[in-house]
């Protein structure tokens, strides 16, 4: 079934008695040519990608719990490409290419909305970092705007720009960034992935990878064991666990990251805004809500639940940025497993096994990647070699010292 | 027409003080002790506000937190509006102004509901599947207009200008919930001498008993009681009274959030008064008595005003004198909705019927309402009701066929469902009780749940629940305690009504009211393959609202079960997550604002500079003078001014924030040679080393002076901003990696005022000042240190520079930071010397090619890209890093190495952090511009930059992109003065 | 006093509140104090979080091998013999004294430990947080408690305490 | 905010510490001695168990010690003590 604003009518009439699944229910196959670990964005768009790619569509994307459960559901939606580094870069704006065409391509409205992110800068160091990125963006070609304070002041006058601890300095502004719906991004690659003739296998956990001299045979599930020639991981919060079983130790270290949603309120905030002066950042939803996070809470988790510390932090950041928040109030919190890399770059690549391929550690940043990780983790599984989007993203370059440190370019105060 | 709704007598109002108040601009009149909502309904209104999607009418539903509907805007002024209050929480005081939300024009006539109109149109999930062209069509077009129609309340446009506080508190045992159960455990527990914390969401203490009439305890009424046990609770000393004041979270090993309200229920607060406190409380024991919250029914047109939870009608009845209605009907599910049918006919109310919907309705509640009179009709099911803007009739079905019953109330008792927030965020796993729905399975340690919140309904049960849990408590916090036992007679128990699933009716029922989620929206969604609890709760938005669900998401729950043939259990309860209600972002700030945001660390020369006219920067958390402007100059012209002094005569800097570390012990030498590249081992007591410490990947972190004071004594400098990071590192290695040498480490940033002397007359101007030690550069070349006085104070006094001019760094204890600083400035002045800050120290560096970590490097820089490789002492096996060196990609070609950039037009200024490719046209970058300056001395731009393969690259071309367009420049060396070091030591 | 010495908070007016005092103490001699305690002139006390006071002063056990040394002579202490090392901060720290009934509900406005007089009875101390500022608590009195704070902190911990002074509970 | 054992100054605010990642992962006593991916293990490799794991606090703002305690990674609850760094 296609949806359509005629569909829509046409249900209306008919009560809505004709609406299908959005996907089917199948039960899990003895065998496919290649198998997806984990029901998030990143894994269904893996699937999405290897049947609409490389025509591969005898593939099962198996979920633990229901689809969209772990992270995909649980960010505060920010897509961008304002990255610093080569290795990121190119990687980051495919992905926003691929944001901008998505929803006519899945027929799904994942309410891809490219209203501009705005880094703010609160001193001069951070304005030579946010300069350097900027510039960088620019030269290959994508677009990013450093304002002054002026020219925020123009976009966002409701902020404290003489906060009397850091007064706002100017900003970076990506005009193509934005937020999309994120259940509706795992939703309409899940359809549009089961239209292709991927199994979509909720309930279905993986207990075991089974390798036998070096090659990957398949996985034992709470269902059975399937088997495949291929096996994916886009296992979030759980990398180091799953790849345990295959024998393989990563590097990465879990952790919680909260997010926070407000009460609904009449559209305030019209872009995403990040405070540079604390690790901050913050739009509003459709739905009125203002949907805002911070950093980890620092130490390894699985708990899926923070501290009162790092929230007041947060709130602190809040409140600096938006003096007349005192009185809004938050609804609600969460807590996502970040799989944190010593590198702060994701990892996208073979493993030591063959047939068994690695996506993860994406810390705070896999949402806005979602497209591109699938499509580049598809490209990797269906040819066995990474695409040169992802050829950085190995899981050598620990030993090599080929680090992809975003970070460390980050803004970085004078040190001397 | 005022308080026409008013009983004759009785209620806990304070008839004797009536309070004026307004309500989208009507004045009204109330009576202490009422809430917004009981004071609409003593005046009539029910109608309080418009539904989000289909901006249906809605009245007052509930009486509590958990209400959906009442949700209205408070307006104090002067920035101090709040959106989304529930009617039901806010205290009434004189003046009240409250506005209804989210309608235009008005409240009765609202544009929005033609959305009810086109409600065929806009399923659930419809966004989903249509806005879908033309593409980019969303962002533009579609979404402004839903952007605009959602949201509900408004934010304040001006600071909030009141205080909010925070603390944090620790007690033996805190107990959340001052009903029945939860006092009767305060009790235990405070008589035993525990320290003990009692909260309660509602400005008085006694939950359901605030509503009792008839039941006695311990042979006196409810209400005796209940004065008794507050005042035997505030007479105990070690227990504390938190009225107005929610348990929003549980965290880790019991501590556990609080929010008390502190002032929005006065008239005129004291200003001194913050609006609310934030409360973490660590205790040894949390009892939860959280209650339990009545479910509506889910019939077609149960949202209509003046349709209304039977618990609450009873309360409002009972406890605020109010009657709701004229002529009322009450369907039952259970034998508690009977309370509000009697509490109803004693005020006067005419009860048309009380439809209960189970076949048959024998207890003892019942039967007391026959005998009072009231039709009791059983084997009903509401079929629908009629009413624009307040019911006006009921619809009842019956094995006989319908009947249509004429009420402007209707009372809901659809079952009671505990309250599992805080035990299921404590990780405590419910299981399902046929009769009664989830209750706590798992037990978590040091938390117990009593009263309605696990399930033990009945007054007396809940009391008995109650004190034995508060003694227990005591007594594993280490306290004798005993829990007391009390009679308790008419209270007639009431049957518990397990959760229901409706039976599919036509028409629109209503399971989340605010969020306007049908019955039929869930089934569709589970139709479409939303079969998880928590895949319908997003798909449908059910339960995502204001009030989270309190009062839908059982009834959901109920209806997708059903809908996908399972069992209750097996579709599962979505996760309830903080906050319980929600929590002002005024109050988890608290005073971290404005100026107390984040400290700001200022020197002992700071005030000095400040009077001075300095412009100031912030680095790290200190204040740093950047520049001391004098009357007409700019910036730019006082940095020119300052670097020329300083290279012609001398100037005065203030270097106090550089961080400083005191190393220690007979194996300071061992340790320092470990931790620094450098071979530092063999450094001569008096002499210092320019040093750089690497992270163990081989990075640069850090650089700074290493000076040796003694053979078990250095004074080691770090960069302003690595200060508490290099220690923290040099900690780990000393505790953790070699914990056999014998080496101490003290932070002395604080203790030294660092005052910078630079330039050719550096000596000349301190000569005077220092005490016994030869300054001759024989006697004290460049980089020496001594303990000497200067200025007849102890210093340290260092021969270093950062300038490539002769300098000298004093430092003397902070205290005398100031004084001493004041002499030596004297003596500058009196050469002709100029203070100077941080922009023209970065210039001078610049211009002797000296480096500043986190600005020459970012995380990803080696020593040697630095050009710095000749710091590494040779003979060394092995320091902090080295390791990391020999790795492919730290040893490979093509690394960005730092150079010079020499702009072929020396008039133009790149900036920091501009992009340098090989070729005008490139589009990808060989380098980077790390530092770029205007410099007098050098008579063009000082640029710094990392360029690929930089020093094979001297002498050529490089392009770096300006915002107007390539500009070519020819690589060189960083050092630009004074290569051969001649000014250094002269 | 030394007219060529300036302290952080020199001059400011003692906090005054309902039920709490704020002032600053004194300008006074401090060192910290590391290694092995028989290898200081002076006896330290060796529980982690006691003090000993000596005429005058105190000294604070802030670590297994860790003491402040508050307004002891600095020749006295500085003299070390063996395996531990003395440095001199004198001029590193800044000192409140917080008295009153309301002194431990101050504190805990912004520090998370138990100030029950129980839990943290007189002659206790140790190193902790208050707000964004670390510190040195030591108990002298049930309601009064000397505090110590880094000297470009003070001024942070000084605006601090007296906004929470304001309509204490 | 977790309550973390601090083995000289007893169970203390999470906010009084910072956390040291895995512990025993000692630094190798000849570093030269390893190739690139023995030593990139012992830089980046951790076990990142879902439960119980062995971690290093420094109690920063208290004894200012580093120590080792095993904590829950899914209840944030902590078993025994350990010794040594």
């Amino acid at each position: 079934m296609t949806y359509s604003f005629l569909r829509l009518a046409a249900e209306a009439l008919r009560g809505q008695t004709g609406w299908t699944p959005a996907w089917r229910d199948p039960e899990p196959k003895a065998e496919y040519d290649a198998l997806v670990v984990g029901g998030g964005g990143h894994g269904l768009a893996t699937a999405y990608y290897l049947a609409r790619e490389h025509g591969i569509t005898n593939v099962a994307v198996l979920e633990k719990g229901w689809i969209g459960s772990g992270n995909a559901g649980r960010n505060t939606t920010i897509i961008r490409s304002n990255y610093l580094l080569p290795g990121n870069e190119a990687f980051y704006e495919h992905s926003m290419k691929l944001w901008e065409g998505l929803e006519q391509d899945l027929n799904y409205n994942a309410m891809v909305s490219q209203r501009g992110v705005l880094n703010l800068v609160n001193s001069d160091a951070a304005r030579d970092a946010a300069a350097r990125r900027g510039n960088a963006m620019r030269l290959h070609g994508v677009d990013a705007e450093l304002l002054d304070a002026d020219g925020v002041r123009a976009m966002v006058p409701y902020l404290d720009f003489d906060n009397a601890r850091f007064p706002i300095k100017g900003g970076l502004l990506q005009r193509r960034g934005g937020t999309a719906r994120h259940d509706a991004v795992v939703w309409g690659f899940a359809r549009a992935a089961d239209r292709r003739g991927v199994d979509i296998v909720q309930n279905c956990e993986v207990t075991g990878i089974r390798v036998s001299n070096g090659r990957v045979m398949g996985v034992e599930t709470t269902r059975g064991f399937i088997g495949a020639g291929k096996v994916g991981l886009a296992v979030a919060g759980n990398s180091s666990r799953l790849a345990g079983m295959a024998g393989m130790r990563l590097p990465i270290e879990s952790h919680v990251l909260q997010a926070f949603v407000s009460e609904a309120i009449k559209p305030l905030i019209d872009c995403v805004i990040t405070f540079g002066a604390g690790h901050f950042y913050i739009s509003q939803s459709d739905k009125g809500g203002l949907v805002f996070g911070g950093d980890i809470d620092g130490y390894n988790s699985y708990a899926q639940r923070g501290g009162l510390p790092l929230v007041e932090d947060v709130m602190e950041a809040f409140m600096a940025l938006l003096p007349l928040a005192g009185r809004l109030r938050v609804l609600r919190s969460w807590g996502g497993i970040m799989d944190m890399s010593m590198d702060g770059s994701p990892i996208i690549d073979r493993s030591p096994i063959e047939g068994l391929y690695l996506n993860t550690g994406w810390c705070y940043g896999g949402f806005k990647a979602t497209p591109a990780s699938g499509w580049c983790f598809a490209w990797t599984m269906a040819k066995d070699e990474a695409h040169p989007l992802n050829a950085a993203m190995r899981l050598d370059r620990f030993a090599s010292g080929a680090l992809i440190d975003e970070k460390g370019a980050g803004p970085y105060p004078n040190k001397h | 027409m005022s308080q026409r709704f008013r009983t004759a007598a009785g209620g806990r109002i304070d008839r004797a003080r009536p309070l004026g108040f307004s309500f989208d601009g009507r004045g009204m009149e109330g009576f202490a002790g009422d809430t917004l909502a009981s004071a609409l309904l003593a005046n009539g209104v029910h109608l309080v506000g418009r539904s989000f999607k289909y901006h249906r009418p809605r009245g007052i539903l509930a009486a509590g937190s958990e209400e959906p509907n009442a949700l209205v805007e408070i307006d104090r002024g002067a920035g101090r509006r709040t959106p989304n209050l529930r009617a039901t929480q806010v205290e009434l005081h004189d003046g009240l102004v409250a506005r209804s939300q989210n309608r235009w024009p008005s409240l009765a006539f609202d544009a929005g509901a033609v959305s009810d109109r086109l409600a065929p149109l806009l399923p659930t999930g419809f966004y989903y599947k249509t806005f879908l062209w033309p593409p980019r069509a969303w962002a533009r077009l579609y979404e402004p207009l839903i952007r605009r129609a959602a949201g509900l309340g408004r934010a304040p446009d001006t600071a909030d200008p009141d205080r909010y506080v925070q603390c944090y508190a620790h007690c033996d045992v805190l107990v959340i919930g001052a009903g029945p159960a939860g006092l009767a455990a305060a009790r235990a527990a405070a008589g035993s001498g525990a320290r003990v914390i009692v909260c309660d969401e509602g400005a008085e203490f006694g939950g359901s008993l605030l509503a009792e009439e008839r039941a006695r305890i311990g042979g006196v009424p409810a209400a005796e009681w209940l004065r008794d046990t507050l005042a035997r609770l505030e007479a105990a000393p070690e227990t504390v009274l938190l009225a107005r004041t929610t348990a929003f979270g549980y965290y880790a090993q019991n501590m556990v959030g609080l929010i008390e309200r502190v002032t929005d229920h006065l008239a005129a607060p004291d200003p001194a008064l913050p609006r609310e406190r934030l409360w973490q409380v660590r205790a040894r024991e949390v009892i939860v008595a959280a209650g339990s919250i009545e479910r509506p029914l889910v019939f077609p047109g149960n949202d209509r005003p003046g349709i209304m939870l039977a618990g609450a009608v009873q309360s409002y009845v009972v406890r605020y004198g109010v009657r709701p209605g004229r002529r009322a009907v009450v369907a039952a599910e259970g034998d508690s909705a009977y309370r509000a049918a009697l509490a109803l006919h004693a005020a006067g109310v005419e009860v048309a019927m009380v439809a209960d919907l189970r076949d048959a309705a024998e207890g003892a509640l019942p039967q007391m309402a026959r005998d009072a009179g009231i039709p009791v009709r059983s084997g009903a099911t509401i079929v629908g009701t009629a009413g624009r803007l307040r019911v006006r009739s009921v619809t009842i079905g019956f094995s006989g066929g319908r009947e249509r019953v004429a009420a402007d109330l209707l009372c809901m008792g659809g079952g009671w469902t505990p309250s599992l927030h805080l035990y299921s965020q404590a990780r405590g796993r419910p299981r399902h009780d046929p009769t009664i729905g989830f209750v706590p399975r798992t037990p978590v340690p040091g938390l117990t749940c009593v009263g309605a919140c696990r399930g033990v309904f009945g007054l007396a049960e809940m009391l008995a629940d109650g004190a034995q849990a508060g003694a227990a408590a005591a007594m594993r916090a280490g306290f004798a305690a005993s829990g007391e036992s009390w009679a308790v007679e008419d209270a007639p128990s009431c049957e518990c009504a397990p959760p229901r699933a409706p039976g599919p009716g036509s028409g629109r029922a209503f399971v989340d009211f605010q969020n306007d989620v049908t019955a039929k929206d869930l089934r569709l969604a589970t139709r479409e393959g939303f079969r998880s609890i928590e895949h319908v709760k997003r798909y449908t938005t059910t339960g995502m609202a204001t009030d989270q669900g309190k009062t839908s998401n059982v009834n959901a729950l109920g209806i997708v079960a059903q809908a996908v043939a399972a069992p209750v259990e097996a579709v599962g309860l979505t996760t309830f997550r903080p906050p319980y209600t929600p929590v002002s972002f005024g109050a988890l700030a608290g005073v971290a604002r404005g100026a107390l945001f984040d400290p700001v660390r200022t020197t002992a020369i700071h005030g000095w500079a400040a009077a001075q006219g300095a412009l100031f920067e912030d680095v790290g958390a200190w204040k740093r003078a950047r520049c001391f402007p004098r009357a007409g100059e700019d910036m730019h012209v006082a940095v020119a001014r300052e670097c020329r002094t300083v290279r012609e005569t001398v100037g005065l800097f203030d270097a106090s924030t550089l961080g400083k570390i005191e190393v220690v012990g007979r194996d300071a030498a061992v340790f320092l040679e470990r931790m620094y590249v450098n071979a530092l081992a063999n450094l001569a007591p008096g002499r210092c080393r320019y040093a750089v410490l690497l992270g163990e990947s081989g990075f640069v972190r850090d650089d700074g002076i290493v000076g040796r004071l003694s053979a078990d004594r250095f004074h080691v400098t770090t960069g302003t901003g690595n200060a508490a990071l290099v220690l923290g590192l040099m900690e780990d290695y000393s505790q953790t990696e070699w914990p056999e040498l014998q080496v101490w480490l003290t932070s002395v940033t604080e203790q030294w005022a660092v005052i910078a002397v630079q330039g050719p007359r550096a000596r000349e101007a301190i000569a005077p000042l220092v005490e016994d030690v030869d300054l001759s550069r024989q006697a004290l070349p460049h980089m020496s240190v001594r303990s000497c006085q200067v200025c007849g104070v102890a210093a340290r006094l260092f021969a270093v520079s950062f300038t490539g001019e002769i300098g000298f760094e004093i430092n003397v204890g902070a205290d005398h930071g100031l004084a001493v600083w004041e002499q030596v400035w004297e003596r500058v002045q009196g050469l002709g010397g100029a203070v100077y800050g941080t922009e023209a120290m970065h210039v001078l560096r610049a211009e002797k090619g000296y480096v500043i970590v986190g600005q020459e490097t970012d995380g990803t820089v080696t020593i040697d890209d630095l050009g710095l490789g000749w710091a590494i002492g040779r003979k060394k096996q092995d320091f902090v890093g080295k390791r990391s060196l020999s790795r492919p990609d730290l040893a490979a070609a093509g690394r960005r190495q730092l150079v010079g950039l020499a702009l072929d037009d020396a008039s133009r200024l790149p900036e920091e952090g501009m992009q340098v490719t090989a070729a005008a046209q490139d589009r990808t970058a060989i380098g980077h511009v790390t530092s770029a300056y205007g410099s007098g001395t050098v008579g063009r731009a000082v640029v710094m930059a990392l360029v690929a393969d930089g020093r094979a690259r001297m002498g050529e071309i490089v392009f770096v992109q300006m915002t107007a367009g390539a500009m070519a420049a020819r690589v060189c060396d960083p050092v630009l003065v004074d290569p051969e070091g001649a000014r250094l030591h002269g | 006093m030394d007219d060529r010495v300036r302290g952080a908070l020199d001059g400011v007016a003692p906090i005054e509140a309902a039920g709490v005092t704020v002032s600053v103490t004194p300008r006074f001699d401090r060192a910290v104090l590391r290694g092995d305690a028989a290898a200081f002139g002076v006896g330290l006390p060796d529980q982690v979080g006691s003090v000993a006071e000596r005429d005058a002063g105190a000294v604070l056990c802030l670590g297994p091998d860790e003491w402040l040394a508050l307004a002891i002579p600095g020749g006295a202490v500085l003299r070390v013999a063996g395996a531990g090392a003395a440095v001199d901060v004198g001029h590193r720290q800044t000192a409140l004294d917080i008295t009153g009934r309301l002194a431990a509900a101050l504190l805990n406005a912004g520090c998370p430990l138990d100030l029950h007089v129980t839990a943290f009875p007189p002659g206790s101390c140790t190193r902790t947080v208050c707000g964004k500022a670390e510190i040195v608590l030591w108990r002298r009195a049930a309601e009064r408690f000397h505090v110590e704070v880094a000297r470009s902190y003070a001024a942070y911990l000084w605006a601090f305490l007296a906004e929470n002074a304001r309509g204490l509970r | 905010m977790l309550l973390i054992p601090c083995p000289f100054c007893g169970p203390r605010p999470e906010i009084e510490f910072v956390y040291g990642g895995e512990a025993h992962i000692a630094r190798p006593a000849d570093p030269s001695a390893l190739d690139d991916a023995a030593w990139a293990a012992f830089l980046h490799t951790r076990s990142n168990p879902r439960g119980r794991h062995a971690e290093r606090w420094r109690h920063l703002h208290g004894c200012a010690r580093f120590f080792n305690v095993v904590r829950d990674t899914v209840t944030d609850r902590f078993a025994e003590h350990e010794a040594g760094g």
